[in-house]
């Protein structure tokens, strides 16, 4: 997404993972017949759908150096929250009564809300990110559970199905949508001023200060399109599953962070590229694909996956040629 | 301890993510009221078994005398019991059996049966071949490992033209309609599934099957047979609807009133022998102790509206 | 007699970049050189080979005829050469004293005897003369005071050859003059020194005989006798050139900047001031004078205790900077690697921040305007780089500091900040960017210019002095050295 | 740890939880009887042990400002390793027949060569250190998943089980094992050159480098400690809980960062104290056994429980008078 007419090696870094992606179509279509065809393609962006707005949101709160772990909880928190303001005091709600159509816009709400959260006690009240959204992942799973007793949700009203289920042109909604954020973010960080302003608090908040960008703005900015973005998640992952579980999203982050990071993006802040960083997603997801269609043993899996995340970094490092941080 | 209801009997609960452990410990409180117990604050150890043993510690601490407990993980509990058997403090154990280490009673019912019961069904289903799909729980899980086991060893020997596809969802809704989805996709021709368990996988089972337009019911030659597992109200809702065929009901209420039963019963000193009892179930004898294995029925469209099933009275 | 250190034939590249190309300087022992060079000529690169941070692609280094030890020997570089490097090599984490003594804390065993450590880091900064708290955290210093703990660190190995990479870049006089008593005194014990230094008179107050490096290439060496200012300056730029004359003008009548009654505890005390269209103010003192104080609120890095700043008649919102920028402010900070630049951006990235608006509607910044803006300042401000696209963090010190210059002036700033504006940079720049700030003054612009060099307050029309926060002199232009410089002491009035 | 003989604020940083620590033991005196007991206290020091020996190695690795993720699942799988290669076939092992002796020197040895390819990975091949740890910590947990196809080993050797479970002095073995190690990692982080090297390449690796610090030696060592001590916490958790499950060790390594960063410890490198992070150990410990105590529903657990770890932030974020960073 970095803007360039003139080629310059620096902006082939966002493609390293290119060669990735080709080895794994290949080697997928050498293993199963099933896997380049387009149902199965379709099937792998579907379930990468809802993680690759995490990762979008992460990379872009990665760029620009901040830090947030809570997504993984908004995912699940978020619509459980805005369906038991929908339904009946029967079906686990709270029994307000609202109407069924609001319930997308209160999800969003709520992941808003997180993320403003989370800026106010990291910017306001300048707490460690990490500690923070860490504490913020347990509290926020927590008002899952809680109001829930553990239980799923069962009974949702229709319109918070509706985004993860439907085909738009013979493709998922969520996967229009996921294509359509990433457009959005690649161009914004790419070519607009609030955009380009990540980068550069990321890479040096004083210095941004000084040149006049209102960092503190930015940032928050930044955490509650994160947030919001996880609700969005939350709500295409409930289309899909049909029910919100009270897992939903748990142990999404580390898959968020891995995808981030070999995509280029770094955990130091003021580097990478949306470009990059859905790389790192179709990576990740071919990965899980190809393991699922072969039937490897449920035991060695972990082992297969996570080598191959290490192969996938050693190549971007290879290409990339930097050390990376 | 005393012979009454002024001893104190501690509980963990093992987890609060799941909808089965949730109406069980729903029913706890509810059936410590029918018998009348003395039951101290539960404790959650969700699902880590290191918390486990520091949850009875402090339920000792706090005066326990009878510990009620389900281990996710039986063999980690070994020195845990072996602590409470030099305590003289007696352990009801809950879902599991531990590999080691003294036992009052095991109050469970035999997840080996339920896969086997699904394996049956699924086969004369099937008409003994085609392809089946079983979405697995945690491989770490012992539920999770006799579920499967049991389903493959009676898939082989009795059904040989069946193919299985394992898939370990390690209890996860998103893991497990990945996987099926992907699975379908490979072999179109899939016709039966079994599911570990209903809680987690009943949704997103029945949304990849009605994106695939097989949501069909019975007799349409699209259908394809859904085994589930747990007894929650939500499958029998599907089961009345035509959406799955079957689940094993794993009695939740059963487990709270007898853990419950056999803890007061150890308060008061009493004793058991294996053989049959009164409600219906055997007691085995084990290495370190006895197990009552409660029923576990196969619900169908056939008897699902009985009253006596726990998920019907769930609320 | 083989010279004491020696480098011959190096060459050294950084991807496009050749930062060394057959360069080499070969001092005497006991002999004190000056290299000196414009921005990106390859003194710092040579600096790093010479003290075994960095592996020559091609070529040799030799200490007293010996060939250097290997790169992965640490021990034995530092055995033969010190240095003072031009970044920091402060650990700000921890104490004054254990940065002193890093990796050689007295004790037994890898056992450290902290009560000795704190004694022998006093006794050291008592030696040189740095009023600091051993027992400070590093990170809590100010800039010049980190820099001379460097210098002291250096200087307290007691190896044969040391390299100063432009010590005194931030340091003000009477510091500069200490150095120059220590050195001094090293030279008499034989101590052999490389200076870099890209204040000339320096060069001629402290060392023996200069290598001149231009372009990557060795051009001359030469005693300090046999090449008098003008020839050096042009062996440095590769052309004549002529010292710089700071130009007259009359100041408009409308006040651009001006500040009322500010306050600030532990820095400055109701001092005020008032800039008009066309006229340079500096700001002068010596350390802890309150200067820097100062300037940083009229920009908005501070929050004033009480008082006012007006810029273009509009009054500031205290600590904004972004709405002192709006108004019209143009602002160079005192450390460029704080807030001059974000590295991993490209010039014309950084350059144009405070006119992203600008370049293009709807919050949209096009970059092909980023880049033709980026081209002409780099043309205006002779920046040495690939082009607009280069990543700043690549540049040279001196020509970083244009880059930081440039995004002052981009704006057309009604007002200019600067602070310390020439620190670290070469003769024909520094003329650069005290013409740029004339320039920007002759359009109409207010400037306030801080430092704590004499040369950079020559162009003003006239220098508030401050000693010990307050304001104790305006100076109008015609001052001599000594005049300020007594006044700045404290010593008139 | 830090070496002073006049006060200095700044010293004081490492204490600040100290208030907290003293909050929490009165108001667990006023909830529940139980609390302030010395049965009880024990259960919460022997509880914290193990997982305390892992925030002593994050506490080191994340001064000298790396980070290692993987440390969770050698507590697993070193331990379980080790005892693979000695029982028989029959019991779950490997059938190599080692004799029992050798099982705590075999143990740690898996661990330390599992921080050996972090730092092979990390040092040599300039990998990011976030990015291997994670690849490292599925990878390492399939190594015990793979070989007991996640069957829990219960046939341990005796001599695997007698250090997490005796009692030494009447106090359990584990405890003394920890309270030496932190002592001995607080005096060698304060007073050995080798410990305030680990400062000051958290701090500057550049400049500790040219100050003649043989950075990747340090950092080798460092992360090879690392994974002895998550092997030795292996180690103590197996005896206390006498076999080794399958998720032995599984999740711990959030608790691990919060206690470290609450302690102090940033996770930019340079800063932070062991015994600041032995502060921050105890702080989630006894927010644990408050919570146990006093039967908080399991429900909201994690609310309150993510909640105090914010106010614990909050209070060391006041105390400490900076930004965290
Ligand atoms: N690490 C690096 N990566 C890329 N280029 C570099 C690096 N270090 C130096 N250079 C380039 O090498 C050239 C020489 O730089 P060097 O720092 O040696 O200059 P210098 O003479 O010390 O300049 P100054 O007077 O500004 O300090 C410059 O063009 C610079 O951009
Ligand atoms: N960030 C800071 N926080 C606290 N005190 C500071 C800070 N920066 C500088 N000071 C102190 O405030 C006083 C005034 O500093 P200021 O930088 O304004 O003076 P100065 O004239 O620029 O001094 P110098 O010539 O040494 O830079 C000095 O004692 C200085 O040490
Ligand atoms: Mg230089
Ligand atoms: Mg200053």
């Amino acid at each position: 997404m970095a803007p360039a007419l003139r080629v310059r090696p620096a902006r082939f870094r966002d493609l390293t993972l290119v060669p990735v992606i080709v080895l794994l179509l290949v080697v997928g279509a050498f293993l199963d017949p099933t896997f380049l065809t387009a149902g199965n393609l379709t099937n792998v962006l579907q379930q990468q759908a809802a993680i690759s707005l995490l990762v979008l949101a992460e990379a872009m709160i990665l760029i620009a150096g901040k830090f947030d772990l809570s997504l993984e909880s908004t995912v699940g928190t978020a619509p459980a929250i805005a369906v038991m303001l929908i339904i009946p005091v029967s079906a686990g709600g709270f029994g307000t009564g609202l109407p069924g159509t609001l319930v997308i816009p209160l999800a969003l709400l709520v992941g808003a809300a997180i993320g403003a959260i989370n800026g106010l006690l990291i910017i306001r009240f300048q707490l460690s990110a990490f500690i923070v959204t860490l504490a913020m992942l347990i509290v926020v799973h927590g008002f899952l559970q809680g109001p829930t007793e553990g239980k799923t949700l069962f009974q949702l009203p229709e319109s918070i199905l509706y985004l993860g289920s439907a085909l738009w042109l013979g493709l998922p909604a969520a996967v229009w949508i996921a294509g359509l954020l990433f457009a959005a973010g690649g161009f914004a960080l790419g070519y607009l001023r609030g955009g380009r302003a990540l980068y550069a608090i990321g890479g040096n908040a004083d210095a941004a200060r000084a040149a006049g960008i209102r960092v503190d703005r930015v940032l928050w900015a930044v955490f509650i399109l994160g947030g919001t973005l996880a609700a969005l998640a939350g709500i295409l992952e409930t289309g899909r599953l049909g029910a919100i579980g009270n897992n939903q999203g748990v142990g999404w982050i580390f898959m968020v962070f891995a995808a981030a990071v070999i995509g280029g993006v770094s955990m130091d802040g003021g580097k990478g590229t949306i470009l990059g960083a859905l790389t790192g997603v179709l990576v990740i997801g071919l990965v899980q694909n190809i393991l699922t269609l072969i039937g490897v043993s449920g035991f060695w899996q972990p082992v297969i996956y996570g080598a191959i995340i290490l192969i996938a970094l050693m190549i971007s490092r290879i290409a990339g040629g930097k050390a990376q941080d | 301890g005393g012979g009454h209801g002024g001893t104190k009997i501690g509980i963990d609960h093992p987890r609060a993510d799941s909808d089965f452990w949730n109406s069980y410990i729903k029913y706890v409180p509810q059936m410590a009221d029918e018998l009348k117990i003395d039951l101290m604050p539960a404790t959650n150890s969700q699902n880590d078994v290191a918390k486990l043993v520091n949850n009875v510690q402090a339920l000792i601490g706090q005066g326990a005398k009878v510990i009620i407990m389900a281990p996710q993980d039986t063999g980690a509990v070994a020195n845990t019991l072996q602590q409470l058997e030099n305590k003289k403090v007696p352990v009801v154990t809950v879902d599991t059996r531990p590999d080691k280490g003294k036992v009052y009673m095991v109050v469970r019912a035999d997840n080996r049966a339920y896969g086997t019961k699904a394996c049956e069904f699924l086969g004369e289903k099937l008409g003994g071949k085609g392809k089946v799909v079983q979405l697995q729980g945690a491989l770490s899980s012992i539920n999770g490992r006799d579920r499967s086991e049991a389903f493959l060893t009676c898939m082989k020997t009795k059904f040989p033209g069946i193919t299985v596809f394992s898939e370990p969802t390690e209890w996860e809704g998103s893991k497990a309609a990945s996987m099926l989805q992907t699975r379908l996709e490979q072999n179109p021709d899939i016709k039966g599934i079994y599911m570990h368990a209903g809680g987690v996988h009943l949704a997103p089972t029945l949304q990849v099957l009605k994106q695939k337009g097989l949501l069909v019911p019975a007799g349409d030659p699209k259908h394809i047979a859904v085994v589930s597992n747990d007894g929650i109200p939500q499958e029998y809702a599907a089961i009345r609807k035509g959406d799955i065929d079957a689940t094993v009901s794993q009695p939740a209420d059963l487990y709270a009133k007898y853990a419950l039963f056999y803890a007061k019963a150890a308060a008061d000193g009493k004793t058991f022998k294996p053989g049959p009892t009164d409600h219906g179930s055997t007691i085995i004898k084990l290495p370190n102790g006895l197990e009552d294995q409660l029923p576990a029925p196969l619900v169908t469209k056939d008897n699902v509206d009985d009253k006596g099933l726990w998920g019907n009275q769930a609320g | 007699m083989n010279p004491h250190v020696a480098a011959r034939n190096v060459v050294k590249r950084f991807g496009p970049t050749t930062a060394l190309d057959r360069a080499g300087i070969e001092i005497a022992e006991g002999e004190t050189r000056a290299l000196v060079g414009r921005n990106g000529a390859g003194k710092s690169t040579l600096v790093s080979i010479l003290t075994g941070l960095l592996r020559p692609d091609q070529g040799e280094v030799l200490f007293s005829g010996e060939p250097a030890p290997p790169i992965a020997d640490r021990d034995a570089w530092r055995q033969r050469v010190a240095c003072v490097y031009q970044h920091s090599t402060i650990i700000p984490a921890l104490s004054v004293a254990e940065n002193l003594f890093l990796n050689r804390q007295p004790g037994r065993g890898g056992l450290i005897r902290w009560r000795a450590l704190r004694g022998s880091a006093r006794e050291l900064l008592d030696t040189y003369e740095v009023d600091v708290d051993a027992q400070a955290l590093a990170g809590d210093l100010t800039v010049e005071q980190r820099q001379l703990v460097e210098i002291a660190c250096a200087l307290s190995f007691g190896a044969r050859f040391i390299i100063l990479d432009e010590p005194t870049a931030r340091l003000d006089g009477p510091a500069i003059e200490r150095l120059f008593a220590r050195m001094r005194s090293l030279r008499e014990q034989g101590v052999t020194m490389l200076y870099i230094s890209h204040h000339l008179d320096e060069v001629y107050e402290i060392c023996q005989s200069v290598t001149v490096f231009r372009d990557a290439r060795h051009i001359v060496t030469s005693p300090v006798a046999g090449l008098p200012h003008d020839e050096l300056v042009a062996a440095m730029t590769g052309e004549a050139t002529v010292a710089y004359t700071s130009r007259s003008r009359t100041p408009g009548g409308t006040v651009v900047l001006s500040g009322e009654g500010l306050s600030l505890a532990g820095r400055y005390q109701d001092v005020g001031l008032t800039v008009r269209s066309g006229e340079v103010v500096g700001l002068a003192g010596s350390a802890s004078s309150g200067k820097v104080g100062l300037a940083e609120t009229l920009v908005g890095l501070h929050k004033a205790d009480s008082g006012t700043v007006t810029v273009n008649g509009r009054r500031l919102r205290p600590g904004d900077v972004p709405a002192a920028l709006r108004a019209g402010l143009g602002w160079v900070p005192q450390d460029r690697h704080r807030e001059g630049f974000v590295p991993r951006l490209s010039v014309g990235e950084n350059a144009t921040f405070p006119i992203a608006r600008k370049l293009g509607r709807y919050g949209l910044v096009s970059p092909s305007r980023r880049r033709a803006k980026g081209e002409e300042l780099i043309e205006s401000l002779d920046i040495k780089t690939e082009g607009a696209d280069q990543p700043v963090g690549d540049l040279s010190g001196g020509n970083a500091q244009k880059v930081v210059f440039a995004r002052a002036l981009v704006d057309d700033p009604v007002v200019l900040v600067v602070i310390n504006p020439t620190a670290g940079v070469d003769v024909k720049a520094k003329q650069a960017l005290l013409g740029a700030v004339e320039d920007a003054v002759e359009r109409g612009a207010g400037a306030v210019v801080v430092s704590d060099e004499l040369d950079d307050l020559r162009i003003c029309d006239r220098v508030l002095v401050m000693f010990h926060g307050r304001v104790v002199k305006d100076v109008p232009r015609g001052w001599t050295d000594h005049e300020l410089v007594a006044v700045m002491e404290g010593m008139e009035e």
